[in-house]
């Protein structure tokens, strides 16, 4: 079972990327839990949410205090929540930024990956230039960091699950996948 | 070059939980202004149940007693008897209420209260629809707009209550319109109400980004919009019986300059846009007609 | 209302009032975290109307000491922008966050 | 003290007045209407000082009074039946807003069919909603537990609902010392509570919480109902002192040698009494226990009572469909870890105002005479 | 059959769809809104073939559902806590009315103060309602539930109530497999009701009741629900034949040669079923046992599997103040007639949303392995 | 010499429950001569809970669900809704509710359902107060009277709730008042409104001899003196607007002819009695302006 | 409607439809017993313009068979009057029941 | 303990009959119980009332079905309802009535008392011609043929207890006390 937390703002789409990710394991006959920090999300203040993923059914239902893996859709979270609460030694940060990596300065035990994700949305033009939709980017980036998923499979569920642009949306996911850096 | 145009003093405070450029939040910063600080408000459920912050907090500066959806005005009614018996009639006893818990599961409570002639000031800030529950339709959201419940697919079908027509036919002695962009319409109708006693009833647009799909910073253009193209006229209706309006436009800008702002009516046809400009004018004539009328009746012995 | 950030600890039950009664107000939450641009005012332009203040809707704009100019509170300004908006005279400009 | 001959529903209007209630909001039903009247009329003569809202519902009754004691006056309401299930909402606020609400309740069966019949499913079937709940079996006991229940429901922060039958009480026309009020006004002090809605003090109440301390809040609530259980018996006696008559928790009777104890609520208690001295004449080791106190459930006293018996009656004028006798749960709930218990016998019997008469009560006694398994739901009397 | 990641909100919304619901009125709240608003959805683009009421209350929807069903159509409803109590009135009447209505509800603590986290308090108190209630531990189960609750409803002419945990259900997404209509259809039929509003067979229902007969009225809304015990097991073998998925009244795990069984319900339940295999592993004789029924409550397989146990654990995730866990009074009353029943620990834990994790649970079993004696109440993560 | 004013058939069968004289069973006699037999009754808590008689009887001749108090427009929307899915658009819906059933404890249903123009008919028989619990009040019953409620020493404060008026203000297609010794007035706007869509309204005054403190016979000539001294006047109202008054006595015949037959208005003073006589001429007049009005307003596009 | 009188005999529980619903009407039920005053028909007096028929709140006035005159049924009349106060010609006097 | 049925028509004071005979016994220290038959009331239709009397307090509270002694404020109602359900034998009957006892032809086992309350009611103007109020006049009655409770009593608590004509219903009741037909 491997658990994933989520980082991102209201109005991001965070808990949509979660369910993306829901929707393409699904498909591939996994098992998953995507659920939302439960809370009231306000656009702008900062929101997150979970993945709970298995080949088998999964019992556990509470929430995710010791992720794998976390996932950071909005760079300028980092010093103003702890994100990193909790991270098991090993596992993946997934950051949405124009660093590097090593630009980062995360603690070692850590593997680090990062993608210009808003760079990508902004060129895909999802969401506006104030507000660019990262999320299917950050799945994209995700399917090719902690490959629970194949990486057709979570474009099909873009295309099908998005509300607009399924084309733009597939395209970000992929260019997403392909341009991530990953240290660790 | 400086003039202050409401009163200075702030109850509510910063740090609340509105959404960046909320109307309702700025309602309620506007109302108290003209209320003060001997004020007891009572919430039902509502985007203000959540912007006034979580436990142990608070940011409103008065009394808050968070009631049940539908007990804003019951629950004020026994507030205030109990200010009656208790000699502490000085103080305003307000009840503080979104379109939903007015228009749809309050009006009972309002009807009694109204018909009792409880000594309430009842402010609704109206963003049209359920907006604490994610944007759902309420009986006050306007005729074509989307909602979560009213689909692109199959928008309203129904126009907008006329909750001051409704509040009008109680015979209170104090109904008004009002809207965040005409702060000093507002906080004078506040204090108005406020010095009155019975039950008053103030409808406050408040327009809500998310809830209408507009950037934040809109906010008091559309409020002064929905003024200025007749959509949501500003008036007083006391006694039941006498209108007054209170800002006329020389000629009411076309619907479609409020409309287009607004994702929630970006499904619209031109002949929906035509269908809204002719009821918004026929309404508009109405209102004229009926504050003349009410000079007329004035006359009635 | 002066300002008030005390923040309420409460280490357990007995602490607790008997019902979910404030004892704090809302100063203790910083909502600058949530503004992706920020206001900035150009007191060359401004000719201190004070429509930015009325409108705010936090407030976050408040009248200074000693010389009573508006003034915005980026602790709590969430960036709505509507003080941009609403200035007569543009004498509020934004910069993006974090930059 | 005066001595005069009045209905459960005056008894009840009172223990309003003697408790100076300041504000009373309500709404008419059958059968609590004489409360009502005679309130409007004791507010329009000004023998009570009060403001009475006439409100247009029952959850507009029950909201109405949470405001006004929320607000620091002593409040009051009285209903039955589809009345307090309309106000359920509101109930459970009143309880998390710990306010020291007092209200009546007339037990009445619930609709359809309609029946305006007394059954005790109305408030039983409030049993979780945090409400303290009285059951009287006399006018006496009616008027006493207002008072009473002011006492303590402003020491703990609690609500409480005073509740008689239909009918048999409440319109049923019996002697009740009415006390002086300068007694009462000793016993029962003028409504003091620190967290009202002052705007010179000025909080908010009830905002929202989250998982971190809510469940904190509740355990006071809990903890609320176990002061009750102390207090109620402590003010019992200070009543018994200023006024002659003790009411606790529970109402035990003859049940010290026992064999088989009847347990119930209410009219039906009273009548079980005569019962049980009818058997005790024919030399049958029966007991009774009147619950009195159904919120907090007293289960010490239940325990401490029932387990020393042989066999266990329960007699529920009420249903839980899919269940059966929500008393009888209860009290089965309670012995279930003391070793060695009695077996139970619940019985559902007069629902909808069938009559429980002496006769019947004795037959139930009879019947588990010849019974050696316990049993969770046997129907009395339904025509078969 | 089709498998998609979707929400508990949206199973219960296809669960609606494939039951080919023809009226629904609900009222949005939090976390239910998503129900309402796909049902809007699908009634808009014509997915579903409904009448869509858009009450302006939750009493409203409850009595606009109880007006469609008496009228011959199949009803459904939707809501949460606050919802749920403002219905309660009219609850009690759906079932007196002997409507097959089902509504889901996602299962939110009551205010005060406000909470939109998960706690069962607010459909455990509808217990005296007589709805039939189904607590679901995943969101295979709550599209299952509608289904089988309108073919049992149906029969037995009474209400259902799904009940899911917030958030846990309501909000998580994961696999559900869609059931194919046509196969939906075969397992349940068009509503067919003699008993309806209609014109050319003209009947008053509900009318006033004299003491003479209300009591059997009553007393057949209990035998159906006992006769719902038996259905509900059969229509669940039928419906694994369909569909290849059980559902029974109750769920137990790993229970044959437990010593110590825990209870417990939703997803708290699907949290244990994984610590017990973690505890099983080292070696301990534990199991579980959901109960999936609450009303009609599965008294004889309760007391089946638990009465075999050394000791009884029971998880309440909700209060009723003054007495404890509802469904440990519930379990309590079910053991006390059973001879040399193992004592129960009555658990209170995550009220108001407060998490329930699997190491939680485990220190549930590890706590009670100290104890010997049953402990009515437990308090356990409260704050101290 | 012999004229069917109104239909022949009978669908209410005697042996019921009303007292002797009741209005509000002749009203029910006289609706379903008008509706039908394809109708449906959704009939709240009322006296008619009882009139209908107990099971296992029934009174009405037609289908009838009894249901909760607060529920009549609202458990008639479910059935209207069940209509309409089922296919049987012919029936009647109609929602029959007393005064306190409606103005009070049922508005908020009836708001919500005139809001969303369920295909209802309602229909409430006034008897100015709660007369199956023993008369309280209600915000139905007029001024100054007495009911149990509002006791002789202080009797009711507050005037009779408008209802058509709030009912107008929710626009719907069709609103009227009616009353039992106008039985052909009442069958022809029972019919009117039968055949329209959507939400519609019918008020009918309905004397209660035990409510009013009247001997039984003269149950119908109350109610024509109602209307004949203005205390009730006959009136339609269409989509909100179009007011038609139905019957404009030359002269109004003073109020005391009314009055003074009541027991519930035996300690009004003479005061009293000019007061309301005052307040008659002046709603009289209003209503009278109200329809000039709406035929202004009719010209407005 | 027809008259229809068919009292219902319920023996036990398995004889009740699952929820209280009607399966009689109220003809059942003769009110004569509520009477005090018995309203009498002067047909000489009558001129058959039915305002009794229309008014009678019952109802308890038919029009009989074969001259579709109006009748009084006094298995139903309450005595309530209003039959005799309404008539425009005083065609309807009364009597005192029992005597 | 005596129980005591009442019979009369809805709106001829029935119920306030027995709740009179309450205010006697308890201001005399008495115990009692009076309540109404518990139902619909309808003006004319039949009802019935209730009253318990004992020395010292009164527990079982149900309906009464075998009365001592039954009071009959309606002659019409003879025929009309099963008046005599339950009376026990040796019981009184008491009848508002212009005839004898004799005249009645109740069975031998009953012990039957006859007063004119009609005629005294309309002398005292209680009540109007057409609906006289006989019940103070039917408690005065009462009170000679069962003596429960003191005369003087009775009329003081007629005399407090009456919403109006305090002394014409004192003197009722007195007349009808003194002029009660008592024949068994
Ligand atoms: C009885 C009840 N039903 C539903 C809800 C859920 N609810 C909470 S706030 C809300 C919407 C409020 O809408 P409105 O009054 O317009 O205020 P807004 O959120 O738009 O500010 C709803 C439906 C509730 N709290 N209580
Ligand atoms: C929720 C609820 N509250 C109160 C009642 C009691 N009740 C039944 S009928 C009635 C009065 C009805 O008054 P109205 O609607 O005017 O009809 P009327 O009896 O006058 O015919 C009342 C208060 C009830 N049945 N349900
Ligand atoms: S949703 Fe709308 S009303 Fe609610 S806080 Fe946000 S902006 Fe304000
Ligand atoms: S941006 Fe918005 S919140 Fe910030 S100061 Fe301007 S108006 Fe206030
Ligand atoms: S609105 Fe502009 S000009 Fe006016 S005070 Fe603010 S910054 Fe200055
Ligand atoms: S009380 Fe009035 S409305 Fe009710 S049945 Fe009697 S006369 Fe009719
Ligand atoms: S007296 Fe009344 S009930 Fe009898 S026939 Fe005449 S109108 Fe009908
Ligand atoms: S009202 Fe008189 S005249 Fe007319 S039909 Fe009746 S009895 Fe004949
Ligand atoms: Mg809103
Ligand atoms: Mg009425």
């Amino acid at each position: 079972m491997i658990e994933i937390r989520f980082h991102g703002r209201g109005g991001q789409g965070t808990v949509v990327a979660s369910k993306i990710l829901a929707d393409a394991l699904t498909r591939e006959g996994k098992f998953i839990q995507a659920f939302p920090e439960f809370g009231v999300e306000r656009r702008g203040a900062p929101v997150a949410a979970f993945a709970r993923i298995s080949d088998t059914k999964i019992w556990p239902r509470h929430k995710i205090y010791e992720p794998d893996h976390i996932v950071i859709l909005d760079p300028t979270l980092i010093g103003a929540v702890p994100l990193l609460d909790g991270l098991k030694p090993g596992g993946w940060i997934l950051v949405n930024t124009t660093k590097k990596p090593s630009q980062l300065g995360f603690p070692k035990e850590f593997k680090v990956a990062t993608v210009d994700a808003t760079h990508i949305a902004l060129k895909y033009r999802l969401g506006s230039a104030a507000s660019p939709i990262v999320n299917t980017a950050m799945v994209g980036a995700f399917a090719r960091v902690i490959p629970v998923v194949k990486l057709e499979t979570l474009l099909d569920a873009i295309e099908e699950g998005v509300p607009i642009k399924p084309k733009e949306n597939r395209a970000a996911a992929e260019e997403a996948y392909n341009s991530v850096i990953m240290e660790g | 070059m400086r003039k202050l145009t409401i009163p200075r003093e702030e109850y509510m405070t910063p740090g609340h939980l509105a959404c960046q450029g909320c109307g309702g939040a700025l309602a309620m910063r506007l109302a108290l202004k003209a209320l003060g600080k001997k004020t007891i408000l009572s919430i039902p459920a509502c985007c203000w149940s959540v912007i006034d912050g979580p436990f142990p907090y608070s940011a409103a500066g008065v009394p808050i007693f968070h009631a049940p959806f539908e007990t804003a005005a019951s629950t004020s009614a026994g507030v205030a008897a109990a200010m009656k018996i208790l000699g502490k009639e000085d103080v305003n006893v307000v009840a503080w209420a979104g379109d939903g818990g007015t228009f749809d599961i309050g009006i009972q409570a309002i009807s009694g209260a109204a018909e009792r002639g409880d000594n309430i000031l009842y402010i609704v800030y109206d963003n049209e629809a359920y907006m604490n529950t994610g944007i759902q339709r309420s009986s006050a959201t306007p005729y074509k707009a989307w909602t979560t419940t009213t689909p692109y697919k199959f928008p309203k079908a129904r126009p907008k209550k006329d909750i001051i027509g409704i509040l009008a036919a109680h015979k209170i002695p104090y109904a008004a319109t009002a809207t965040v962009a005409y702060a000093e319409d507002f906080v004078k109708k506040v204090k108005k109400a406020a010095s009155m006693r019975g039950f008053r009833f103030i409808q406050v647009l408040s327009p809500c980004p998310p809830g209408w799909k507009t950037p934040p910073e809109i906010t008091i253009k559309l409020a002064r919009l929905a003024v200025q193209t007749g959509v949501f006229p500003l008036y007083e209706v006391e006694n039941g019986e006498k209108y007054k309006i209170n800002i006329k436009p020389k000629k009411l800008k076309p619907v479609i300059e409020y409309l287009k702002l607004q994702g929630r009516f970006r499904h619209l046809t031109q002949e929906d846009v035509d269908e809204i400009q002719r009821m918004v004018e026929r309404n508009w004539k109405v209102l004229l007609a009926r504050e003349e009328f009410s000079k007329q009746i004035e006359k009635i012995v | 209302m002066g300002k008030e950030e005390k923040k309420i600890i409460f280490k357990s039950v007995n602490d607790l009032p008997p019902m979910a009664m404030s004892l704090g107000t809302m100063w203790v939450n910083k909502t600058a975290s949530w503004r992706n641009l920020r206001p900035i005012i150009d007191y060359d332009k401004c000719i201190d109307c004070m429509i930015c203040w009325k409108y705010c809707p936090e407030p976050a704009i408040y009248l200074r000491d000693p010389d009573e100019r508006v003034a915005i509170d980026y602790d709590y300004c969430k960036g709505c922008l509507i003080c941009v908006e609403e200035c007569p005279v543009d004498a509020i400009y934004t910069e993006e966050e974090g930059k | 003290m005066k001595r005069m001959a009045i209905v459960g529903n005056h008894a009840l209007s009172y223990g309003a007045l003697l408790s100076r209630v300041q504000v009373i909001a309500a709404y008419p039903i059958t059968p609590q209407t004489q409360v009502v009247e005679l309130l409007s009329e004791m507010c329009a003569d000004g023998t009570l000082k009060a403001e009475f809202v006439k409100v247009e519902s029952e959850h507009s009754a029950m909201a109405a009074v949470m405001g006004a004691s929320a607000s620091g006056a002593r409040a009051f309401t009285a209903t039955s039946s589809q009345g307090l299930a309309l106000m359920h909402e509101v109930l459970h606020w009143v309880t998390g807003a710990r306010l020291p609400v007092v209200m009546g309740n007339i037990n009445r069966a619930f609709g359809p069919p309609w029946s305006i019949w007394t059954e005790q499913t109305d408030s039983l079937s409030q049993r979780d909603t945090g409400w303290m709940q009285i059951y009287a079996q006399d006018n006496q006991e009616v008027l006493d537990s207002v008072i009473l229940a002011y006492k303590v429901s402003e020491q703990v922060l609690l609500p409480t609902m005073v509740v008689l039958d239909a009918f048999f009480l409440s319109h049923t026309s019996e002697p009740v010392e009415i006390p002086d009020q300068e007694m009462v006004d000793e016993f029962l002090p003028p409504y003091e509570n620190k967290y009202i809605l002052n705007p010179d003090d000025p909080h908010a109440f009830g905002g929202l919480t989250n998982p971190e301390w809510y469940m904190e809040l509740r355990y006071k609530i809990h903890k609320a109902h176990e002061e009750a259980l102390q207090l109620i018996e402590k003010e019992g006696r200070e009543f018994e002192k200023l006024f002659g008559r003790y009411y606790g928790l529970v109402d035990p009777y003859r049940v010290d040698d026992a064999d088989t104890i009847l347990v119930a609520v209410s009219t039906a208690a009273s009548t079980a009494r005569y019962a049980v001295d009818l058997l005790r004449e024919r030399g049958k080791k029966v007991g009774l226990l009147r619950i009195r106190v159904f919120r907090p459930f007293p289960y010490e006293r239940v325990k401490e009572i029932l387990s020393g018996a042989k066999k266990v009656i329960v007699l529920d004028r009420n249903l839980s469909p899919g269940a059966g006798g929500i008393i009888a749960s209860e009290v089965r709930g309670a012995l279930a870890n003391v070793k060695n218990h009695p077996p139970v016998f619940s019985y559902i019997m007069g629902l909808g105002g069938r009559d429980i008469t002496t006769k019947n009560i004795m037959e139930l006694f009879e019947e588990v005479e010849k019974m050696e398994e316990g049993k969770d739901i046997i129907w009395k009397g339904v025509k078969i």
